[in-house]
């Protein structure tokens, strides 16, 4: 049986990249702001962003992700694929130890997959759907039995997604009330020291660490500063070295990145590919009409809201997948702003000026005025709107309610269409109480078959061909109406270095990142 | 009447007055003589007040005009403050009356009860009743009311117990007038000065109590208030200061009148300062 | 003799907007050493006003315009302030109306005597305490030890009183100013503290400007009277020259006002007809300050109370402050609830009903109260105030002001007054109200609870004799509640005498002022100030108040 | 202590204790009408999950259960101390609070003290400067802060004394990734407390300031001031000696009553400086519908409204001799 061989055996530190004109000097210590203040840092069970942002630089994947969504080595050096697509062999590191001293093998990866993961990580639940057996024929080796060639398999293995957890402090316990969850022990360039609820996580530099010469600097602070505009403050006062993408409001952001010392970089979120759109409820009302989602897709003048709240950071959204996103289809039709078209579209369904409600989605400012605008656009093709405001529990309860006619959301992509867009437009995802799903009730049969169809399908060639006929027909649809491709500039001192090397950005940029003293 | 002779004459009073009765002016007919809808983006964001003659006050991040957001923002705030007023006497008064007047174990169930709401920390309860009833300006309105009425309540108590036992008040019973009569004819009219004093304080701290919420994102978000303003503005403070410096100084004057006019009220109507027991 | 201090040509000039120009002018009097001189006037008067200029109490509003008042050799009133501040408790000190109000209620009494003595003296601590306390010994303090950590409000009003005044002459003044200092105190209290400043004032030889308002106190302790009137002094001599042989109208008009502590001889009714109202074995009893953990005290405010009162007939209800009196007024009129006992009401057992069939009796039994700024509802006109009880009992509206204005004609205001407000009415005039209010029931029983105890004299006067005129034209059976002997002297045909509740004496009035039984009874009136004073009807006295009238 | 004073606070514990009670039961209540459940917003946070991790999740929190079954378990958990676990932080309720208590008494109790100390100070120089500048600028001054919104003036001072001065920190307790001991501590959360404290206490301040002044004014005019003047005492020795004390009362009771406004305002402060409080905890529990954290701070600072309320009466008893603590 031929194997294709996918990784590299010798390539220990990943992403060792001989662009960087100087050495890395060794020391210091670097304040990150974490907002809001993660539930827990157990990345196994909360994903979180900012358990995700903190903890994957405790915890670590099998591999890491570079901004083309190319796997690199991490945990696992190497990595085979059979020829028909259905089995996964997997090579650990050797000498890889926990914070606690304790050895990492392919037992921890067999644990932490089939047991840990399969019960509390809803997302790679679905994945692991495709996945029949998990063995460990020795303490270097697993192997992944899959029912059918996966396609999306690859891209599971960041460590939002598939941290490794230590078996030995987790098997046989409840894993919610485990007292490592308080005190989490992961593999990862950091260890925990310290978090004063409220006010700020420690982590330090470990010394054990399995890449050797990483990392460079010895601490590590996560401050939480519930105040926008008090972050802001911190870090142009010093006190803050790094906002990650999102943790100040968009209006900020031009007057930080202009602020001496200030560098800023969109990148480290390609594996996410932040998707934004409006819920358009499918079901009943206006938005049940697709004249009518169509003249909303019309109405909206997303320019203007690309450059004054978001500063002309992100991109337009065309259709259902990002462009960052593997099989994305460049050629699709563009709604551009014309009112007059809309307006049109709804003299043509007869629309009686029925009022819809707007839900603002709470997660802050921009999105607070982002509401305000579009509200602005819909009243002036005519269409009544009247503003929903709720916060984040409501919010959440009445998408998974089906209880709104037009909101807001944006979502993940992971990289692959099967992991984070067919979920939102495949009928058999129509499932009250969740808001991730296909809330809109969307239902178009040839879609459905279309998007399972490929997310099976082998090689990639035959996907991409369903995945583009599953987005012409989507976009002619609109059961959601597109906003944007969400960038988050994350905004650092420039003292630091190499800060975001990987498709999950400051999820793991510390293990590499260095202060120039 | 004496009352409004006194009021004329103190100085201080009728500026709070004319203050307050400016922002009534432009509430109730600002909407129709100002032409711009609050929420309509109408220039470039973050114009500078004073540099547009169009629009004097310049532009809020959206590029709406911040003229109109006061002008809106007036209506709101006093709606909301006299809404939240009266809701809380309507509560209040009767609460602190029948316990006052009837004393015994109806003064104390009444008196636990409004003890139960004195205790919990007022704003903390507002916060929880508008997020949870959601934003709007109706559940805006009952929450403010809602933690406001417990010191009417204890006023008209107050005021209800040293009346009850006045004499023009046992010479109605014993005019075999009804217990509803006396409450509503013989003491009521008489304990209306401190409570009307106590109600213009309570305008002006339901206006304060709005602005508190919306500046905590709990503003109704169909309506343009002042809170709202300075919360929307709160993370461009170092940008467009004066985006939150207006409004914040529109509140403060609004406020400050109230106060004026109710230390007025209270210097015309409290028999303490005036010398005799009012007249 | 020297005068100690010399009120010359004395006026002061009340600031704009005031009723009248000053609150006194062209003042002139001395005070000798050793004597005591008794300032007289009604309220309004200005006869306080000298004192606050010597104690430098004016308020700023108020100045000294022209004149000196001079106290060894120095103008007081243009005396540099530190050195009038030395004078001031030292050699010139002053005592106050209420004792209840003038003493610092959050110091303890020591601190507060021993004040006087760090103020003005280099005394150490030890010494001071050993002064103060012989000070409480002096004036006649029981427990003086204990007293010296009381609170004033642990004390009663007398022994304030008497803490007032042992700080006052702590450093035995030449001069004691007392303003009104017995007026708020009971009349067996009033008997002991006059006697304490009469005999303490023998004792030290200090001069006494004693202001107050009843000529009793006057004859009972004055040396020399001022008789003030609207800022002017009009009349100034010797006691007995002044009550006996007054000369200026004004005084006149006062003396003959002040009931004459006699009865007159009044016909011994017999009564045919039963009893309009009986009260038998009437009980009620006050418990204040109980809580979960602590006992509360009891305080038996009717014990065991028993009396008739017939139609045309006065009855008085006399007692001090606590006696009881008040209660047992209410209790009759149902404005309390009596814990035992009956009320008979015409024969009709009215204790034990509810208030609904309350109603048909609550028209029978009326009551006139005391404070007439307090008994009229400020929010309400005249007509309304009378007409709302007919009102209430089932009169239509346009009757119940008809027989509104009626009343008003009877009690002597004019018809105008229907649509007016209390306010615009003065203190007799507004009794007169209270009085047509409570008759507009047509009421069998009237019960006036101390109806007259806040006019000023001469207004008192007016409203017994319209009570008076009232209960003979209407056949009212009137229960008369008062706290002033002289009072009860002249208006009532029997007098019941209330002590902690109980009625320890009751007769026809002649009998108990000439012949009490009781030894409360004789104490009270043995305590009646000036009691020597008016006591039988001399011919020539009579005549003088005769013109006065007229 | 006398037995009887006692007796007295054991009563008003006992009678507090009834009322936080039913406090509890109350906001029991109300918090569930509230939309979404915490299960919702841990979830929603992460961004995708399931109806079986939610369904996890309510389990795990006992939301599955009957709601009387919930209230039943909640308030015999409360009597016996436990306010139960905080859904997102998985630690006890108690802990947390107790945690970022001190920051909040820390905040409140310095602004407490400097808006008393303050407002009394101010009052009592408006009050002897009658009518003259001295009391026209402090009156003004009064009714300013008064009519101000708390935020407002925080988001002023913060841009002003911190941004544009740079004299003080602007957010947090204290300098972050400095560990700093003994004095220099005490230093660095001192200064971080002048902006929040002062603002919170501004608005107190401004209203102890008017009630001194107004009582200091009235005192003065009662009789007992008259003796004092007439025993030949010194204006300032009346004043220090018998006005102040008897016009400090009122403010006593008024400061009494404003500790639930205290910790009210703190929510405020606490937002925009950041400061790690209840107040804070309280706003962030709301919008995690985290109900055992946001029922347990409602308690612990309602107690604390009680016990405020109890010191505030001792000590006014302790102030005024004719209060007998039995009534």
């Amino acid at each position: 049986m031929k194997k294709i061989i996918m990784g590299a055996v010798i390539a220990c530190l990943p992403f060792t990249s001989s662009a960087y004109a100087e050495d890395p000097q060794e020391g210091g210590t670097i304040n990150v702001v974490v907002q809001p203040e993660p539930p827990s840092l157990m990345i196994g069970m909360y994903s979180n962003a900012t358990t995700q942002q903190v903890g994957g630089n405790i915890f670590e994947g099998l591999m890491r992700y570079d901004k083309d969504l190319n796997p690199h080595p991490l945990l696992a050096t190497a990595w085979e694929n059979s020829e028909d697509g259905k089995t996964w062999t997997f090579h650990l590191k050797e000498g890889v130890v926990w914070h606690d001293g304790k050895p990492f093998t392919s037992a921890d990866v067999v644990f932490s997959i089939d047991k840990l993961l399969r019960e509390t990580n809803a997302r790679l639940r679905g994945s692991l759907a495709f996945v029949d057996s998990i063995t460990a024929p020795d303490d270097y080796t697993v192997v992944f039995q899959l029912n059918q060639p996966f396609g999306p398999f690859i891209r599971l293995f960041e460590v939002g997604t598939t941290p490794m957890l230590p078996k030995h402090i987790y098997a046989g316990t409840d894993y919610k009330l485990n007292p490592a969850n308080h005190h989490p022990i992961g593999t990862g360039p950091f260890v925990f020291k310290e978090w004063k609820k409220g006010s700020f996580i420690h982590l330090a530099k470990n010394e054990n660490y399995h890449v050797k010469g990483l990392p460079h600097i010895d601490e590590l602070y996560w401050h939480v500063i519930p105040d926008a505009a008090s972050r802001s403050v911190a870090f142009e006062t010093g006190k803050i070295d790094v906002l990650p993408g999102g943790s100040v409001e968009n209006f900020d952001v031009p007057r930080l990145t202009e602020l001496d010392n200030a560098c800023v970089t969109t990148d480290g979120w390609e594996f996410f590919s932040p998707h934004a759109w409006l819920w358009l409820n499918n079901r009943q009302g206006p938005t049940s009409d697709k004249r009518f989602r169509q003249a909303v897709m019309y109405s909206m003048d997303r320019e203007f809201a690309k450059s004054v709240l978001w500063n002309d950071y992100g991109k337009i959204a065309k259709g259902p997948v990002g462009s960052k996103t593997k099989f994305y289809d460049d050629s699709l039709p563009n709604y551009e702003y014309n009112p007059e078209k809309a307006k049109a579209l709804l003299a043509e369904m007869g629309y009686d000026g029925t009022p819809v409600r707007l839900m603002a989605m709470p997660y802050g400012e921009t999105w607070q005025r982002w509401t305000e605008v579009i509200k602005q656009n819909l009243e002036e093709v005519g269409i009544k709107t009247q503003i929903v405001s709720t916060d984040v529990a409501g919010w959440n309860q009445k998408i998974g309610d089906w209880d709104y006619d037009i909101s807001f959301t944006y979502l993940y992509q992971y990289g692959d269409p099967a992991l984070g867009v067919s979920r939102t437009y495949l009928s058999n995802n129509i499932a009250k109480g969740s808001p991730w799903n296909n809330a809109e009730g969307y239902v178009n049969k040839q879609v459905d078959q279309w998007f399972n169809e490929a997310a099976v399908a082998f090689p990639d060639a035959k996907r991409a061909e369903l995945y583009s006929k599953a987005q012409h027909q989507i976009v002619e649809d609109v059961p959601v109406a597109w906003l944007m491709e969400l960038e988050f500039p994350t905004i650092y001192n420039c003292k630091v270095q190499n800060l975001v090397d990987s498709a999950i950005g400051v999820n793991d940029a510390f293990g590499t990142a260095w202060i120039k003293q | 009447m004496n009352v409004i002779k006194s009021l004329t004459q103190n100085k201080v009073a009728m500026v709070g007055f004319g203050i307050l009765f400016m922002f009534v002016v432009i509430a109730l007919f600002g909407p129709y003589l100002y032409d711009g809808s609050p929420w309509r983006m109408v220039q470039r964001p973050f114009l500078p007040p004073f540099q547009n003659s169009n629009y004097i006050l310049g532009t809020d991040t959206l590029g709406r005009d911040v003229l109109a957001g006061l002008i809106y923002g007036a209506r709101i705030s006093l709606l909301v403050g006299l809404v939240s007023t009266t809701i809380a006497l309507l509560i209040g008064i009767p609460l602190g009356a029948y316990a006052g007047y009837y004393g015994g174990w109806v003064d104390e169930v009444l008196m636990r009860f409004t003890e139960i709401f004195q205790t919990v920390p007022s704003f903390a309860l507002a916060v929880v009743l508008v997020a949870i009833f959601e934003p709007s300006v109706y559940s805006i309105t009952g929450a403010i009311a809602i933690v406001s009425w417990p010191p009417v309540a204890r006023l008209v108590r107050g005021e209800f117990l040293s009346l009850r036992s006045q004499e023009y008040v046992l010479a109605a019973k014993l005019n075999g007038q009804t217990n509803r009569n006396i409450i509503m004819r013989e003491i009521l009219p008489n304990s209306l000065s401190p409570i009307i004093v106590l109600a213009s304080l309570m305008v002006a701290s339901a206006i304060l109590l709005e602005s508190s919420l919306s500046f905590l994102g709990l503003g109704d978000p169909e309506i343009m208030s002042w809170g709202y303003m300075i919360g929307a503005a709160k993370t461009v403070i170092r940008q467009a200061w004066w985006l939150s410096f207006i409004p914040g100084i529109a509140i403060a004057i609004t406020v400050l009148s109230l106060n004026l006019l109710g230390e007025g009220l209270n210097e015309a109507l409290n028999p303490k300062l005036s010398g005799k027991r009012e007249s | 003799m020297k005068p100690l201090l010399h009120v010359e040509n004395l006026s002061i000039r009340l600031p704009k907007g005031a009723d009248r120009e000053f609150a006194i002018r062209n003042v002139n009097y001395e005070l000798m050493p050793g004597e005591l001189l008794c300032v007289v006037g009604e309220s309004g008067s200005g006869k306080s006003m000298t004192a606050n200029a010597v104690m430098g109490l004016l308020p700023k509003v108020i100045e000294v315009d022209s004149g000196a008042v001079t106290f060894d050799g120095f103008d007081l009133t243009s005396l540099e302030e530190r050195r009038a501040r030395a004078l001031r408790g030292n050699r010139i000190s002053m005592i106050f109306q209420e004792p209840m109000t003038a003493l610092n209620p959050l110091m303890r009494v020591e601190d507060q005597i021993s004040e006087v003595f760090l103020i003005h003296t280099a005394m150490s601590a030890t010494e001071r305490h050993d002064r103060t306390l012989a000070l409480l010994e002096d004036v006649g303090l029981p427990d003086p030890k204990k007293m010296l950590r009381a609170y004033p409000h642990q004390l009663s009003g007398g022994q304030r009183q008497r803490v007032m005044i042992a700080m006052a002459l702590a450093l035995e003044p030449a001069v004691l100013i007392a303003d009104e200092p017995t007026t708020a105190l009971d009349v067996t209290t009033q008997a002991q503290i006059l006697k304490l400043i009469k005999e303490l004032q023998h004792k030290h030889n200090t001069a006494v400007m004693f202001i107050t308002h009843d000529f009793g106190v006057v004859a009972e302790i004055a040396d020399r009277v001022v008789v003030m009137e609207k800022g002017e002094m009009v009349e100034l001599g010797k006691r007995d020259e002044v009550l006996n042989h007054p000369q200026h109208p004004y005084t006149k008009k006062l003396i003959a006002a002040v009931p004459p502590l006699v009865s007159p001889q009044r016909e011994v009714s017999v009564h045919q007809e039963a009893p309009i109202l009986q009260v038998k074995n009437l009980c009620k009893t006050y418990t204040t300050g109980g809580s979960w953990f602590t006992k509360a005290r009891i305080v038996k405010a009717a014990d065991d109370v028993n009396f008739e009162l017939h139609r045309g007939e006065t009855l008085g209800l006399v007692g001090e402050s606590g006696s009881g009196k008040s209660t047992v007024s209410r209790c009759v009129v149902r404005l309390l609830e009596a814990d035992s006992g009956q009320i008979l009401l015409a024969g009709n057992e009215i204790q034990s009903l509810n208030s609904k069939q309350l109603m048909p009796f609550r028209k029978r039994i009326q009551m006139v109260f005391q404070d007439p700024y307090a008994s009229l509802n400020p929010r309400k006109t005249i007509g309304q105030i009378i007409a709302d009880g007919p009102i209430a009992q089932g009169m239509p509206a346009t009757d119940a002001l008809a027989k509104a204005a009626e009343l008003l004609e009877l009690v002597e205001l004019p018809k105008t007054a229907l649509d007016r407000y209390p306010h615009e009415f003065s203190g007799g005039q507004r009794q007169r109200i209270g009085i047509a209010r409570a008759l507009a029931h047509d009421p069998e029983v009237l019960v006036a609870d101390e109806a007259i105890s806040a006019l000023d004299v001469s207004v008192q006067a007016q409203i017994l004799e319209l009570i008076d005129v009232l209960k003979k034209r209407l056949n009212l059976a009137v229960l008369f509640v008062v706290h002033d002997l002289r009072v009860a002297a002249q208006v009532c045909d029997r007098v019941i005498v209330m002590e902690k509740g109980k009625i320890v004496e009751m007769g026809e009035t002649s009998q108990v002022f000439e012949a009490p039984i009781h030894e409360y009874t004789k104490s009270l009136i043995a305590s009646i100030p000036g009691a020597h004073w008016r006591s039988g009807v001399e011919d020539n006295q009579s005549i003088e108040i005769m013109e006065a009238q007229v | 202590m006398s037995v009887q004073t006692l007796l007295y606070i054991g009563g008003r514990l006992v009678k507090g204790a009834a009322v936080l009670l039913v406090i509890a039961i109350f906001n029991f209540f109300l918090i569930r009408m509230a939309p979404g459940d915490p299960a919702q917003v841990l979830a929603g946070e992460a961004g995708a999950t399931d109806a079986i991790f939610l369904q996890q999740l309510r389990e795990q929190f006992g939301l599955d259960q009957p709601l009387y079954y919930q209230l039943w378990i909640y308030v015999s958990n409360l009597m016996q101390f436990d306010m139960g676990i905080t859904y997102r932080q998985q630690m006890p309720v108690f802990d947390l609070i107790m945690d970022r208590m001190p920051a909040t008494l820390l905040l409140t109790g310095a602004a407490f003290l400097l808006s008393l100390l303050l407002g009394i100070l101010a009052g009592v120089v408006a009050a002897a400067k009658h009518r003259k500048w001295a009391d026209s600028a402090i009156t003004v001054a009064a009714l300013i802060f008064y009519a101000t919104p708390l935020f407002w003036l925080a988001m002023m001072a913060a841009l002003f004394f911190s941004v544009y001065l740079e004299w003080l920190p602007s957010f947090g307790m204290q300098t972050v990734g400095q560990d700093l001991t003994g004095w220099q501590k005490v230093t660095d959360i001192a200064l971080h407390l002048i902006l929040p404290a002062s603002t919170l206490g501004l608005f107190f301040t401004a209203v102890y300031a008017r009630m001194m002044r107004t009582s200091m004014i009235e005192t003065s005019r009662l009789d007992f001031v008259k003796t004092a003047k007439a025993k030949g005492m010194k204006p300032s020795r009346v004043t220090t000696h018998h006005i102040l004390r008897n016009a400090l009362l009122p403010v006593v009771t008024l400061a009494g009553l404003q500790a639930g406004q205290l910790i009210g305002g703190a929510v405020l402060t606490e937002t925009v400086f950041a400061w790690p409080g209840i107040g804070r905890l309280m706003f962030e529990a709301l919008f995690q519908r985290d109900y055992n954290l946001l029922l347990g701070v409602f308690f612990v600072s309602s107690a604390m409204v009680v016990i405020f309320n109890l010191i505030t009466d001792v000590i006014y008893c302790v102030v005024d001799p004719r209060i007998e603590l039995s009534k």
